[in-house]
């Protein structure tokens, strides 16, 4: 199975030490190698002393789901040795530091154990704690650099790029990996029988993780009003804004071209982005779920006052403050129908960075034109792991969809202006924004209002409005992305997944149908379902619904809003908090499919 | 019901403004407060003061929590956008708005319930960033529009009209706004016009947040004896620290209004003048420190202490501190906004 | 159809004019002349000066459910004459204030008029606005008891006890109630065709509403604990609370067995509710939708965590403030499945003030027995308005079900406290309460933990935890109240409901059987859903799920906890924010029945 | 991974407190926090405190937040039931177990970010309340668990890890707090054990809400040169008003103590006293005015004020205003909560 430029790896370290940066250098090097790579960071809720891990993927067919167990196992951490051994496929390979006697619990006997003195060989050639235990890191990327082949050039190339300009930074770096790839190289016969070889495969890609992209999209979808309260993971990306506003968005006189408020919480930022969208900006805050908790009664708000709001859930693992490190796909439920009374949400799942890009301006165009809060659902795995995913593309035709938005020019057309009155089927009326013209002027309230605008206590004034509202989210379900399918020759049975399970479920069926298991695929990309979802759970008997939560929060959207029955739906869910990995969803089909007929 | 809005009969005799604006076209819709309540009062004053600073009325943005006092929002200029947020949320709402479009007028009513309780931290953090508006709190210690529980600002003996005695220490939003670094503080009474117009004007014409907390009594709940919210005890114990005369760029000021009392001026952000005629003697209304001891020796002495009791221009608000651009960012076109791809092209070859 | 103690009227005045007391002395007369009689406030989100409405219905077979249109109006509002004309039945009669002249819009040929000049006789007896306007409410009293025969000694006892130490007070009303009693009898034909006849129907009854009988059952319960606040129509339940305490609650020194907290926020009030159930309080708060949803991340803490904490949630309708004073069943589904990441509620759903009583104490005790949130779901109708119901009882033998706790004595025999292992299946751990026993500590966290109380970011560890919760929520859905269930020989359709639209469903079936369509009768009392209402779902074809909500919640949870297929479950939804009436259902029934097959 | 729990070796030479209990007792479980982080300092400090104080583990509630400082309620007294809330939220998880069983010693641990920014008006209302705990706000100046962003009391001019400098006013929760009515009210330095033990030991055995304003810095994320968190800023510029030693009832002073410098005592509701040796002249820790006066003077001066600032014993706390029981309200029997059935049938004639 493994063998060249396919296989994967685990580094376990301890967090605050800088391994993260040797781990980078590792990932980038393959990377540039040409030949497809993924990096899983799974790190603790603390700054500093607690174990870490990355798990790297290197696979020349460009599957980047995770898979355990690991070919090669760096245990680095002797506070986890035995649970990190116990993660090596048997005939795998074992590195630690030999500067110690080898621990008991590392002792297995179909694993081969490669013993390097990084401690020691760091203690003799750098000076000062700090330098010792950074270089340690780099030491170990340079054993694995002879290990696996790694590229020496590239990855002098890289050194050169980062520590140019800091001449001794940079010796100590080359002193570092040398050390590794030569203590390697002269006490094991490298490279392994699985290592890299040189590819073309990574020309047209990058490697960037989902909320740096979602941050990109924000800027050229145009956003001007950011607001946001720090949370794990959703913080990189208003800093990822941030930092790209500080780039493009500033006047010839540097004056900012944005507005970035870090507000007293979550309920502020929503407000915030509520009061901007008011105003006519497109204006968005990430938060996590937590978060989204938070932010219910103002959600409301905005859904019935039919104000335009973007709201960015990188999902973490619930419920609670749950494990803030980990991913999970369970705030599905909840931000559908947040908020108390009759409401319901717009929701895009994007699947990896690239499409988090894609989406976070369709999340724009979609609130201004229906006038409604719209909820990009990513998770921890898209927004904070590298992903490796083709380079970005802006059509430098587009232009925002603004919604029905009434200029004094279109309000001297109209008799009087009405704020909720609609003429046409998608239930969608055109407003006005503030301090364009006296005769625009409305009023905005959450409490009971009539098509005129003007306060009601009347149940027939009351529903008139909130009957259009199910109208306007009936016309978003067509408006929202469509499903991604793949059909395989109508088979009968299907598999429906969303966000990041992609990877892990698209290995999943090439490698069931090498076992003669032939599936249909959807993933569904926004919410409420529209049409094109119908029809796929129409031509299915079975169908296999594959997510990241608990309680099958998608199983239990379509069944409340296409009416399928529920039988015909099946669930996998996987919820410990890691990525999805490809045998989960291999192991998870077949066993739902004992007894179910699947004819191809 | 739907809302009952107010048939406009233009009185020809209605004097002008110098958008030839009468005050009736700064009205709104009709009150729907109990006949008597503080709150119409500081209505009528808002009206007063957009009318005579001349401002156009849609570009006026009126925000609000929810509450009786918050209602009011809808009770004034009829041609400027309203927006009746959540409880105690208008703070961020208008933070929101301001940051997207600073070019209008921000004006926020809220109550002694929507800002000092749920609201409280809103307030706070709306006054240190320092958002350019004018914050009306129209505090009546109670919570008026669910019947009557004691707010947050209700003085320890103040008595329900149940009966129960309040408790509780009160929060003076007066003494908090100092202590937090607003860069204008003041305090008025809803029954005395004179003295609120002028502040509000001011505080329109503030290049930041202007706290602004009018005494405005609950004659349903809490106009009664044992009330220290009421028009009687406000009336008796009302102290007025420095009566002040706002005097807007266009017009120079006359002698009459120079000469009164001993004057001390303080020009506001956009160059026009706040005169004070000082009854305190060496009272300073530049000197924070002072002000919150002034504050605090008034509420011993049983006094109720009034006026514009702090001010500080120049400070920067949050455009300032963001380093934003003079205009309404809603203002600047796409183009400019979007780097376009030539740029994303370049910025991908950092991610190899 | 209408005649003797069968008939309904409607009263249209305006808000803070003192009417309240007179409908109030209307109300209580009937009932103490032994006939059937219920009441519905209907008023507006404001103090004074705005339009508001209260309906009587009489009914001797003691059906309460709201029946519009009316016998008679008692039009006492000009600015609301026109619609209030518009609401009585043809052939029906006007009671109006004939002081001034009539208006136009008065007029309707089917419609008997009768004036009275209540304000010019007020004005010439009485002195003094404040009087005057109060005892104009008193004086259409006087005429209705005229008009609807309503029993004068009644009347005047009543007035005794109200005013009785009050000697101007009682003279005035006295002369008020005789001025309109009098006028009528001169110049109209008294009684009128339909009126009432003393019974004897009401003697094991009383007439409370939903907030003050749950107030009772908090009281009765044992919580010591309110924290709140204030929110219409929450308010006087914890009002209630207060005023039961302050007369049941005091020790001997005067000094409270009990303590209300007057919360900053809806926020700040969960987290007391929580702190204190953590110490082993029962404590609770009262809530409407706005609160709930501000509610969400402290009750995924609860859930997550374990703590009992107990809620009521008095519904209005929405979303966002909605109408505050108007009622709806709206909350269900945002409830249901509250906060972020995987959670599910315990929700029980009283009919009338009797359930508000006894489920408050169910709440408690679920909340308890199974470490978690447990949500009340009433209503505005249910909270805030006069319902005739059996007088309350209580069985003294009742003692709280504490759940789970262990003592000194209980720990000593375990060799180490564990928090979060559960010996037995219905997935509950045994807890301990703070200051207790050094032996009982542990550590309380909504962020990832083991079953050993230990914070924890292990896969396997964290699920182990989640999945018996699970469990646990699947225990209660067998504890909760069963449904109240009506077979009427197995018809293959069968009618849901849930909450106060019990009394116009049941008088609906009444009618409908009298049309020859015969339906069972399913209404829910709890959730997560019990065996029962799967058997009652089982047993029919086709169900008519009857519901106050836009969006059809109640059917929304069945399809997703029982997964009943959805064409099963047929949805007849009223939203308009008034009580259900019996009209509505009969109509929505018929109209739904088209075409499906009914066998008796 | 699961939590790592620490080996107790038990020191036979351990000094034992009069319950028979030796430091070790007071422990908790191993601290996942950056070494050196400031944090540490005040579980230390913590720990002598309720070591000293003699009182019993069992018998305190440990409450905190969300954040670095928030996770310290885990490291000391592992015998004592603690309760990790949300993130801002402790203040109303603290006051409602209070008002469940105020037996307890109760002592909430949280954050810049925790209280001042998310969690602030739950701070305010806790201290308006005077709910009697002890409130330890770990001070650093920035948001240390989400990696270093500004909080609201990082000071003007204070850079960021990034580089970046705060402009913004800060948020001074003494000052606050003397605002709000506050009865308990000090600084203090976590680097400065001498001080914080017996601060921390006399905010214990308050009779209300003790607000202790801990500078501790964040060695990860604010302790370099521009930052006015860090331990070398802190230390240049620390300022101590009033040396403070706590004297629990059970020991009577010894000559040395009360003679240093000029000593002024204050006593505690339970009949402990407090002694203040006083560095600055004429200060008077139980004169609101002058203590905010001082701090205010301080900060100008580019000085932290520290030391006890602050206290008013005797002042009703939550349960005092309620007029609660002595005992706990959990220790209430049910038959004696439970009105009975008979007095339910005579009030439903109430309702007929
Ligand atoms: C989240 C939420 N909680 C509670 C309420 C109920 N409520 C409406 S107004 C109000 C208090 C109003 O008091 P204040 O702000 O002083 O205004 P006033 O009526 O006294 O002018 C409350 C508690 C609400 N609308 N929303
Ligand atoms: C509702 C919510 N929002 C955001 C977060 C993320 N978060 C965790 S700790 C923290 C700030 C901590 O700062 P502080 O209270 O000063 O503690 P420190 O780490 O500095 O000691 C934030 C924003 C959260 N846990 N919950
Ligand atoms: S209740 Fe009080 S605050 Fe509200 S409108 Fe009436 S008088 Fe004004
Ligand atoms: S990040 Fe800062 S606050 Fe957090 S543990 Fe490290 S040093 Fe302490
Ligand atoms: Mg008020
Ligand atoms: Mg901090």
């Amino acid at each position: 199975m493994s063998g060249i430029n396919d296989f994967c790896f685990k580094i376990g370290t301890v967090n605050g030490t800088g391994s993260a940066s040797a781990n980078g250098l590792l990932m980038q090097a393959i990377f540039r190698m040409g030949i497809p790579v993924v990096g899983k960071n799974v790190f603790p809720s603390n700054i500093q002393g607690l174990p870490t891990w990355y798990e790297i993927r290197v696979n020349k067919d460009g599957y980047t789901a995770r898979t355990a167990p690991f070919d090669l196992m760096v245990a680095m951490n002797t506070g986890t040795y035995a649970r990190d051994v116990a993660e090596i496929k048997s005939d795998g390979y074992l590195l630690y530091d030999s500067s110690w006697p080898m621990a008991k619990s590392l002792l297995r006997d179909d694993v081969t154990v490669i013993g390097i003195p990084l401690g020691e060989m760091c203690n003799n050639t750098f000076t000062g704690d700090r330098e010792r235990t950074l270089m340690k890191n780099i030491a170990y990327a340079g054993a694995l650099a002879a290990l696996l082949a790694i590229d020496m050039d590239v990855v002098h190339a890289m050194l050169q790029e980062k520590f140019g300009k800091k001449k001794h930074l940079l010796e100590s770096n080359y002193k570092a990996i040398r050390l590794g790839f030569d203590y390697a190289s002269e006490h094991y016969d490298c490279p392994l029988p699985f290592h890299l070889e040189k590819m073309d495969a990574t020309r047209d890609h990058i490697l960037m993780d989902g909320n740096t992209a979602a941050a990109l999209g924000c800027v050229y979808a145009g956003a001007t009003v950011g607001a946001w309260y720090p949370i794990t993971p959703a913080t990189s990306l208003m800093e990822n804004f941030r930092a790209f506003c500080e780039r493009y968005r500033k006047d010839a006189s540097g004056k900012r071209n944005f507005c970035i408020v870090q507000a007293e919480d979550e309920l502020a930022a929503a407000g915030m982005v509520i009061g901007a969208g008011w105003m006519g900006a497109r204006a968005f805050t990430p938060t996590a779920g937590p978060g989204i908790s938070l932010m219910g009664e103002f959600v409301g708000l905005a859904y019935y006052a039919e104000v335009p709001a973007v709201f960015f859930d990188v999902q973490r693992t619930g419920p609670s403050t749950g494990m803030p490190t980990r991913t999970q796909q369970a705030d599905l439920l909840s931000t559908a129908y947040l908020s108390h009374g009759d409401t319901k949400h717009v929701m895009l799942f994007p699947a990896n960075p690239e499409e988090s890009f894609t989406m976070a301006r369709d999340a724009f165009d979609l609130a201004e034109r229906f006038q409604t809060p719209v909820f990009v659902m990513m998770d921890l795995d898209i927004g904070m792991n590298d992903w490796m995913c083709r380079r970005l593309e802006w059509d430098d035709s587009y232009r925002p969809d603004r919604g029905e938005v009434l200029d004094s020019a279109a309000l001297q057309k109209v008799e009087r202006f009405f704020r909720y009155v609609s003429e046409n089927g998608d239930g969608v009326a055109a407003r006005t924004l503030p301090g364009v013209d006296p005769k625009g002027s409305y009023f905005t309230r959450g409490s009971g209002h009539n098509k005129l605008g003007d306060y009601t206590e009347d149940s027939d004034e009351y529903r008139e409005v909130v009957d259009r509202l199910v109208r306007k989210l009936a016309a978003a379900a067509e408006a929202v992305p469509a499903p991604e399918i793949i059909n395989q020759g109508g088979a009968s049975a299907a598999v429906i997944t969303l966000g990041a399970c992609r990877a892990a479920v698209l290995e999943g069926l090439d490698r069931l149908r090498e076992q003669g298991v032939v599936l249909d695929y959807m993933r569904v990309r926004g919410f409420p379902f529209g049409a094109p979802v119908r029809e796929f759970l129409a031509r299915h008997e079975k169908h296999i619904v594959i997510e990241q939560n608990r309680d099958g929060q998608l199983r239990s959207l379509l069944t409340l809003e296409t009416g399928i029955a529920p039988e015909r739906l099946l669930s996998f869910r996987d919820y410990g908090g890691l990525p999805l990995g490809t045998n989960q969803v291999v192991e998870g089909v077949l066993g739902l499919l004992q007894g179910v007929e699947v004819s191809a | 019901m739907t809302s009952i809005t107010k048939p406009k009969v233009q009185h020809p005799s209605s004097t002008r403004n110098a958008l030839g604006l009468t005050r009736r076209d700064y009205e709104g819709g009709m009150s729907t407060l109990c006949a008597g309540c503080g709150h119409d009062s500081v209505t009528a004053a808002l009206i007063d003061a957009f009318w005579q600073l001349d401002i156009e009325p849609h570009r006026v943005a009126k925000l609000s929590g929810i509450g009786c006092s918050s209602k009011t929002t809808a009770y004034f200029i009829n041609q400027a956008h309203g927006f009746n947020a959540v409880h105690g949320r208008m703070p961020a709402v208008a933070t929101g708005a301001n940051a997207a479009n600073r070019e209008l007028y921000f004006v926020g009513v809220s109550g002694d319930g929507d800002s000092l309780s749920i609201g409280l931290g809103q307030m706070c953090h709306a006054i240190r960033r320092n958002v350019s508006m004018l914050y009306v709190l129209e505090n009546n210690g109670v919570y008026g529009l669910t019947k009557g529980q004691f707010s947050a600002s209700a003085d320890i003996g103040s008595k329900s009209k149940k009966g129960e005695a309040n408790v509780q220490p009160p929060i003076d939003p007066v003494l908090l706004a100092l202590t937090l670094g607003a860069s204008f503080v003041a305090r008025s009474f809803s029954g005395d016009k004179a003295q609120l117009i002028p502040i509000l004007k001011a505080g329109l014409r503030h290049g930041g947040f202007a706290m602004v907390d009018v005494i405005s009594p609950c004659v349903t709940f809490n106009d009664h004896e044992a009330s220290t919210k009421s028009y009687l005890y406000t009336r008796q114990h009302y102290h007025e620290v420095a009566p002040v005369d706002f005097v807007p760029l266009r017009r120079e000021i006359t002698a009459t209004e120079a000469t009164e009392g001993s004057v001390r001026s303080v020009t506001m952000h956009d160059g026009s003048t706040v005169h004070f005629r000082m009854l305190a003697e060496d009272y300073d209304p530049t000197d924070r420190e002072a002000a919150y001891h002034y504050v605090r020796a008034a509420h011993q002495r049983g006094e109720v202490a009034t006026g514009l009791l702090y001010i500080e221009e120049g400070a920067a608000d949050m455009h300032g501190v963001n380093g934003s651009i003079e205009g309404a960012l809603t203002g600047v076109p796409y183009e400019t906004l979007c780097p376009g791809n030539a740029k994303l092209q370049e910025l991908m070859e950092e991610y190899r």
